[in-house]
């Protein structure tokens, strides 16, 4: 095959393995110049791993790169970027008490005369942040103070900066993200494209995928399955059926009509900062959904559901009991479970086994006079696996190097293995490909209809309406709107999630 | 729409501020009560005592901080290079032995002494970046070898020193101040303008800060964490003159007590910091408040069996209510 | 180009396979056989004994301390808690008559008290572990030269013979203390590895908060491990003084860089770098082998001590790279 | 006795600083304990520092001694670190009295009779083993403090005239913290290296700690063929030479509370105008046996065994 000169990049056939897995098998990756090409697959296909390829982070056991004409034998982070390739992870990879300027400017610092030049930098940080990206950012604002799209953007700042980018590879940027902030993200990206840089754009929201690329890849197990060079919205099928090997003709289960009992209630609630006089009530079979951007106070209300952070005033129902909450094993105990938005800091060990993340909330059940009887925690573990479809089917896998949406089920297997009867599930479908998404939102449909309450707290709005039965909508730490969901529309939700009301002021 | 600017976040002069500077005010409360208590602990004299005392800590501190602020202040899985006191005294062993054992030439000494901080400067970086040793291990281990070392070197004997070099670091003054304390300050500048002012010093922080980040900001990270324990080592050997200067020779089983002082200097400074991090000029901060305590209670006649326990006590009041306060910030 | 993992295992008898399955034993091997040979005393069965012997005390510090790190903390006061248990058994016995059963209880809560300051500084007041127990040394330091008036030892020659048989005795012809220290070892096995509780605190260790979420009460197992393993360095400090009939203030710091180092072996040899109990075990004997070994080298105690740093340096290095060719 | 003797002596008024290089050691604290003490006696103001038994901590003290400006110093141990302190003060006019530590800037130094002591042990050990024999030396410091090159380098001069008695080569090095259970556990490693009948005894050159390690080790290693010998008769190690057997023979016991007060005395006597030698030596008792080690017990006040 002759190699088009008119792309930036041309991967062909790299081959990845890691211990047990064949991440990457003769894989093939070209992108044109100028373009913005989407690569989709499920979770575990490569995409990240050949991202990291071509970043110079792992070695290819064999195929052949080459970046604008020029073949690159060893890919070595400098080198590559010396290329102008640069790469927005899907990790944020940001220094908490770094500020913002530094960060920006983290490894291509500027000089004066007498040492760092602070203030360019930090004018220089935030003008760019301005105009480039439409985020106004005080350059001086610790990291660790900032939400979470001003760091995606901090970290896009940090890889434009020097406007030598000529390839800019996204991985899932807008997976942190709430629906209102993705746009931002996205004019960013058109402005690059202007300026004729190459992007690669790496995402499970197939919608964002027809809306903003102009040629699309689609990996399967390791491998190039399909290369669309035409995108447009019809795009979708032929994507997802490449992508997962089938059709999916519905996103969202049936829902089914829920009339259990009173199960959990909150009344007053508030903590004093964050929020403020939330009432929130669910039974048994229903999936309520706590819409609201970040910064709404949702995120601290649902960790005072949990536990993790302490009601100062109102209180809790459960059961009929008054239910006081001084840690998250106290909610454990009671059958009250989180997966927690941030899962890779918070919802698991990650250096630990694959089995260890899923019996480690149960690790009583498969003990024997308190010692673990490992046989049984592993046929527990491969048991839970199977029913979910985790892959790999390794219980022995450390969790680090499982795929985002793989390390997922593993939370959500987690608390299967126990017997809970109120679910809440933060953000549970971020970096989750299409056809888990269908199984996770299969799976909520079940747990519902199997009498367990389900909270789920997201920040795409088509999500909550597909699966939740009532919405309740904060905004600025209070609940603006609490709707059976045939009361609302996406329309609303939005207005009512960005400016508290039904119809979005003019302001 | 841009609706991500409304978050709030706290002001940098505020309350907050006040907050973050209590270990800091702890301390100056407390040496103001000793001021008032020993009235000689303020005189002129007893100051300069006090940065003199406090100056082969001081200098073995910037080295610390160095390998900490590139490693990360995780004791166990981060940056800690145990082994600067032991460079510093197998340094000075080697320059006692040279000038009074054998009456080598001034330079000749000192280049041995050179090469023997560079070879710990080395091991270290080789053990830690080429081998993947944890730093911990890494430089007790190596520690533990230039300990021995210099018990070869010296037979385990007190050297006394009677060089001009050294007599001049010990005793002059210049414009009334001790040159050991001049010639201190110039290093402590440098560093604290190395690794905070420079771009160098930026790559460093942001290795320690995550080295995911630097990697893929094109940092060479390994090459870096390996400079910072040469740096390290090139601290120990500095340190080694004030060392001798101090004891006018070299002493057997002086590093202990450096090696104490130098991490509990280096880890309290991280208190003084408003973000919480270990930096050159908190560490350097935290040696000289920390002699001065000694000083301060010696001063006043403290209880000698009791001086550990108030110490102590206090430096954990003081962490404490620096973590208190990081708790209370965010 | 090819040159990552492809983990199938080392085929073939190759050296390098051999010392990439059985690196650190082979080290500890060649110390042996070069013991062995170049001293005529290494090899028999009391010099053999004495080396056990003379490595429980070290080894129950060193598990106390595998403990610690394996919560993700380091503990500094292994010492302190040590010599507290010395003080406490010995004082309880000679200013108060206590039977020598009820003095080893005391002294384990003695040295328990110290891991109380240690969990309460660090799971109430958040400080971090290192400089907590930092704090708790140099408290438990002066306390003890505040108690001892200076720092002088406590001695109760007429000790209770079974007490002294704790350090001196034995039982079915294997000395006490190490069958104390193998208990002991055998407990923090199934306890740190086996059970459900080792499984939690790896996970506090490894991602403390992931583990809070998935509903272990950190604070609580944080608590507990401080004060366990204090208890368990206490024992030492019991054996310890069994051995001499006295108290000796301060002596507890000089196990503390051996400690450390054992535990550190121990993760470096273990495949995914964590620290667990038969690696603190290996390093434990390691370091007994090694001084030994040069004692009865016979050499100048300067060089000594120089080649003992040395060994260190090396067979670490050597160590953690077999582990890495893996 | 102090007391009787001090009637006309004062200090009253003075500040007195006191330095001592550590005090876990039973010697150095009751030499500073009864500096302190009697300063105190004597009405004067003492200023106490302790240098945690690290010579450099130790010599830097003088210096917050001289800034403090006390009126004179009492210093009790350490090594050629404090030469140029003491000089300082010197400078100062502020007069030094040393204890245990000859130096040209000090007014006086108190000390027991070190020559008197190293080879009196010389003898009583050659007796105990008869004159003949191999013997293990732990000897760590002979290097290190002058006190310690006198009292090891006595007893090897009284040995010469014992041409059977062979020094084991090389020398054993003891720790100074934990110094028992270390030398119990070299003495055990070395008892291994010399089987039954081919080790006479073993001696601690400059303190007696660690014969408390090596008594056990030769208890635990039923050996009752090596005898024991040290100095400085603290009451721990005086009443393990008491019990019937010890291994533990011979011993020269000091009186370093006595030295402590002597050298407040003598910085009284300073001030009173008395011009003092050089040295003042302090008696010591040798102790042969364990009948000797009774009375000696008693007599130094440390009660009835
Ligand atoms: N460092 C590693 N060690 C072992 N296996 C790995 C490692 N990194 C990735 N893998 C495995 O390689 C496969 C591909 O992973 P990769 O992260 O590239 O998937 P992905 O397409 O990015 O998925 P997602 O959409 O969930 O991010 C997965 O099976 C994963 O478990
Ligand atoms: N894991 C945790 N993380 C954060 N805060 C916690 C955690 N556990 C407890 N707390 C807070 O610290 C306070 C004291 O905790 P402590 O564990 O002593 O409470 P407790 O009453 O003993 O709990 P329990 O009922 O579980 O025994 C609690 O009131 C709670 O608010
Ligand atoms: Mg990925
Ligand atoms: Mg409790």
């Amino acid at each position: 095959m002759t190699l088009p000169v008119e792309h930036i990049l041309e991967m062909q056939g790299i081959s990845k393995a890691f211990p047990g897995v064949q991440a990457l098998d003769k894989t093939d990756l070209f992108v044109r110049k100028g373009s913005i090409h989407g690569l989709v697959g499920e979770n575990g296909a490569g995409k990240s791993t050949i991202i990291k390829v071509l970043a110079g982070i792992y070695t290819r056991d064999e195929g052949t790169v080459s970046i604008n004409g020029a073949a690159c034998d060893a890919l070595a982070p400098a080198v590559v970027h010396e290329a102008g390739v640069r790469f927005i992870h899907q990790e944020l990879h940001l220094v908490p008490y770094f500020t913002v300027a530094e960060s920006v400017f983290m490894g291509q610092e500027q000089h004066g005369v007498l040492g760092l030049a602070g203030r360019r930098m930090r004018r220089r940080a935030e003008q760019f942040l301005k105009e480039s990206l439409n985020c106004e950012l005080d350059g001086k604002a610790l990291i660790r103070t900032l939400s979470p799209a001003e760091k995606k953007l901090v970290q896009i700042a940090r890889a434009l900066i020097d406007d030598k980018a000529r390839l800019v590879i996204f991985d899932e940027p807008t997976a942190p993200l709430a629906s209102g902030e993705t746009e931002q993200v996205f004019k960013a990206i058109r402005r690059l494209k202007e300026r004729g840089i190459s992007m690669i754009y790496v995402s499970h929201y197939l919608g964002e995928i027809t809306d903003l690329c102009d040629e699309v890849t689609v990996f399967r197990n390791g491998a190039t399955v399909a290369q669309l060079n035409r995108v447009d919205a019809n795009s979708t099928q032929t994507i997802i059926h490449n992508m997962v090997g089938r059709d999916i003709d519905a996103l969202y289960p049936e829902k089914k009509h829920s009339d259990g009992a009173r199960m959990f209630s909150v009344s007053a609630l508030g903590d004093n900062s964050r929020f403020f006089n939330v009432d929130l009530n669910i039974s048994a079979g229903e999936v309520l959904g706590v819409a609201g951007l970040i910064g709404s106070g949702r995120e601290e209300f649902i960790d005072t559901l949990y536990g993790l952070r302490r009601a100062e005033a109102g209180d809790m129902q459960f059961d009929g009991r008054e239910l006081k909450l001084k840690s998250p094993a106290d909610a454990v105990a009671n059958g009250i479970v989180l997966v927690p938005r941030d899962r890779r800091n918070d919802g698991l060990v990650l250096n630990m086994s694959v089995g260890d993340n899923i019996n480690l909330a149960s690790l009583d059940e498969v003990a024997w006079a308190r010692m673990e009887k490992r046989g049984l925690s592993l046929k527990r573990a491969n048991e839970l696996s199977e029913q979910i479809d985790i892959r790999p089917r390794n219980p022995k896998a450390i969790t680090r190097f499982l795929s985002g949406g793989n390390q997922q089920k593993v939370v959500l297997a987690r608390w299967l293995a126990t017997q809970s009867k109120l679910f809440i599930l933060d953000e549970p479908t971020v970096g989750v490909d299409i056809g888990a998404k269908v199984e996770i939102y299969q799976l909520i449909k079940e747990l519902a209809a199997n009498g367990a309450a389900v909270i789920v707290s997201s920040s795409d709005p088509q999500e909550m309406l597909g699966l939740c039965h009532r919405i309740m909508v904060m905004y600025r730490g209070e609940v603006v709107e609490d709707t059976p969901i045939d009361a609302i529309d996406f329309d609303s939700l939005l207005a009512l999630s960005t400016s508290g009301a039904r119809v979005a002021s003019t302001a | 729409m841009s609706g991500t600017n409304s978050v709030s976040r706290p002001a940098l002069f505020s309350a907050g501020a006040l907050f973050s500077a209590a270990p800091l005010i702890i301390f100056i409360v407390l040496l103001i009560y000793l001021g008032i208590s020993a009235p000689n602990l303020t005189d002129p004299a007893t100051i300069n005592l006090i940065l003199k005392q406090s100056v082969p800590t001081v200098v073995v501190c910037l080295g610390l901080a160095t390998v900490v602020v590139a490693g990360g202040d995780d004791v166990v899985s981060g940056g800690i290079d145990l082994s600067i006191p032991a460079t510093a005294i197998i340094c000075a062993g080697i320059l006692a032995d040279q000038l009074t054992n054998h009456g080598s030439p001034l330079w000749s000494a000192i280049a041995l002494a050179a090469v023997a901080a560079v070879t710990m400067g080395v091991l270290n970086a080789v053990l830690v970046v080429a081998i993947g040793m944890t730093p911990l291990l890494a430089t007790l281990a190596s520690s533990v070898a230039a300990v021995g070392v210099t018990k070869v070197i010296t037979s385990s004997r007190r050297i006394n020193v009677d060089h001009p070099f050294v007599i001049y670091i010990r005793d002059a003054n210049v414009a009334g101040v001790p040159s050991a304390v001049l010639i201190a300050a110039v290093f402590v500048l440098l560093f604290c303008f190395a690794v905070h002012r420079t771009r160098w010093g930026m790559q460093l922080q942001a290795v320690g800060g995550s080295r995911d980040a630097a990697e893929v900001s094109g940092i060479k990270t390994s090459s870096l964490v390996a400079q910072s324990f040469f740096i390290a080592a090139l601290a120990g050997f500095l340190a080694s003159f004030f060392v001798l200067a101090r004891g006018s020779g070299s002493t057997p089983g002086s590093e202990e007590n450096l090696l104490l002082e130098m991490v509990l200097a280096t880890f309290l400074g991280a208190a003084f910091s408003p973000r919480r991090i270990v930096t050159v000029w908190g560490a350097v901060l935290g040696a000289v408040l920390v002699t001065a305590l000694s000083v301060g209670f010696k001063s006043i006649g403290v209880n000698v069996f009791w001086t550990g326990c108030i110490k102590g006590t206090l430096i954990l009041i003081v962490v404490a209510s620096a973590a208190y306060s990081g708790r209370a910030q965010s | 180009m090819s040159n990552t993992t492809s983990n199938t295992g080392f085929e073939g008898f190759g050296a390098k396979a051999i010392f990439v399955r059985y690196g650190f034993l082979i080290i500890i091997a060649a110390f042996v056989a070069f013991f062995s040979f170049y001293t005529d005393s290494f090899l028999n069965g009391s010099n053999l004994l004495n080396i056990v012997e003379g490595s429980a005390i070290l080894l129950i510090l060193a598990l106390g301390m595998t403990l610690i790190v394996t919560m993700g903390g380091i503990d500094l006061s292994v010492g302190i808690a040590m010599d507290f248990g010395a003080a406490f058994a010995i004082v309880a016995m000679k200013e108060y008559q206590v039977a020598w059963y009820f003095a080893v209880l005391i002294g384990i809560a003695g040295g328990g008290l110290v891991g109380l300051l240690n969990a309460f500084l660090v799971v109430k007041l958040k400080v971090s572990p290192f400089m907590a127990t930092l704090g708790t040394f140099f408290i438990g330091s002066s306390v003890q030269r505040i108690f001892t008036n200076g720092g002088g030892p406590i001695s109760y020659r007429r000790v209770a013979q079974e007490y002294r048989d704790l350090a001196v005795g034995d039982i079915a012809g294997i000395p006490t203390e190490v069958v104390i220290a193998f208990v002991v070892l055998v407990i923090y096995f199934l306890l740190l590895e086996r059970s459900v509780f080792g499984k939690r605190m790896h996970a506090i260790g490894l991602q403390q908060s992931a583990a809070l979420v998935s509903g272990i009460k950190v604070r609580h197992y944080l608590f507990f491990g401080f004060v366990f393993a204090s208890a368990t360095c206490a024992i030492g400090g019991i054996i310890g003084s069994a051995n001499l009939r006295m108290f000796t203030p301060l002596a507890g710091y000089s196990y503390l860089l051996d400690a450390i180092a054992a535990v550190f072996i121990g993760a470096s040899i273990h495949p995914q770098g964590r620290p667990n109990v038969p690696g603190t075990l290996i390093g434990v004997l390691f370091l007994g082998i090694v001084a030994n070994g040069l004692n009865l080298l016979g050499l100048n105690f300067n060089t000594k001590d120089a080649l003992s740093g040395i060994i260190l340096v090396g067979a670490l290095a050597l160590a953690v790279m077999q582990k890495r060719l893996r | 006795s102090g007391a009787a003797q001090a009637a006309d002596l004062s200090l009253k008024g003075k500040k007195i600083g006191v330095a001592v290089v550590g005090t876990q050691h039973f010697w150095d604290r009751e030499a500073f304990n009864g500096a302190l003490d009697m300063v105190k006696e004597l009405g004067g103001e003492p200023v106490p520092v302790d240098g945690g038994r690290d010579n450099q901590v130790h010599a830097d003290n003088h210096d917050i001694l001289l800034s403090n400006k006390v009126d004179a110093v009492i210093s009790i141990l350490g090594d050629g670190a404090v030469e140029p302190k003491f000089e300082a003060l010197k400078g100062a006019g502020i007069p030094v009295f040393t204890v245990d530590h000859l130096s040209p800037h000090g007014v006086n130094n108190t000390t027991s009779d070190n020559y008197y002591m190293g080879t009196t042990i010389g003898r009583y050990m050659a007796d105990a083993i008869g004159g003949k024999g191999k013997v293990a030396v732990f000897n760590a410091f002979e290097g290190a403090l002058r006190i310690c090159g006198i009292r090891a380098g006595l007893w090897k001069y009284v040995l010469q005239d014992y041409p059977g008695i062979e020094i084991i080569q090389p020398e054993l090095a003891e720790e100074f913290a934990n110094a028992p259970e270390d030398a119990r556990k070299k003495t055990l490693d070395l008892l291994n290296q010399y089987p039954e009948g081919t080790l006479d005894a073993i001696h601690v050159g400059c303190w007696d700690q660690p014969a408390i390690g090596v008594v056990q080790a030769l208890e635990e290693a039923g050996r009752t063929d090596v005898k024991v010998t040290a100095l400085d008769g603290g009451p721990d190690t005086l009443e393990i030479m008491a019990e019937d057997g010890s291994p533990f023979v011979a011993n020269v016991a000091q009186q370093p509370r006595l030295i402590g007060q002597t050298a407040a005395m003598n910085a009284a006597r300073h001030f009173a105008g008395e011009s003092l030698l050089p040295q003042t030596f302090v008696d010591v008792r040798p102790v042969n046996g364990p009948e000797e080690a009774k009375a000696v017990y008693e007599e130094l006040g440390y009660g009835t065994l």
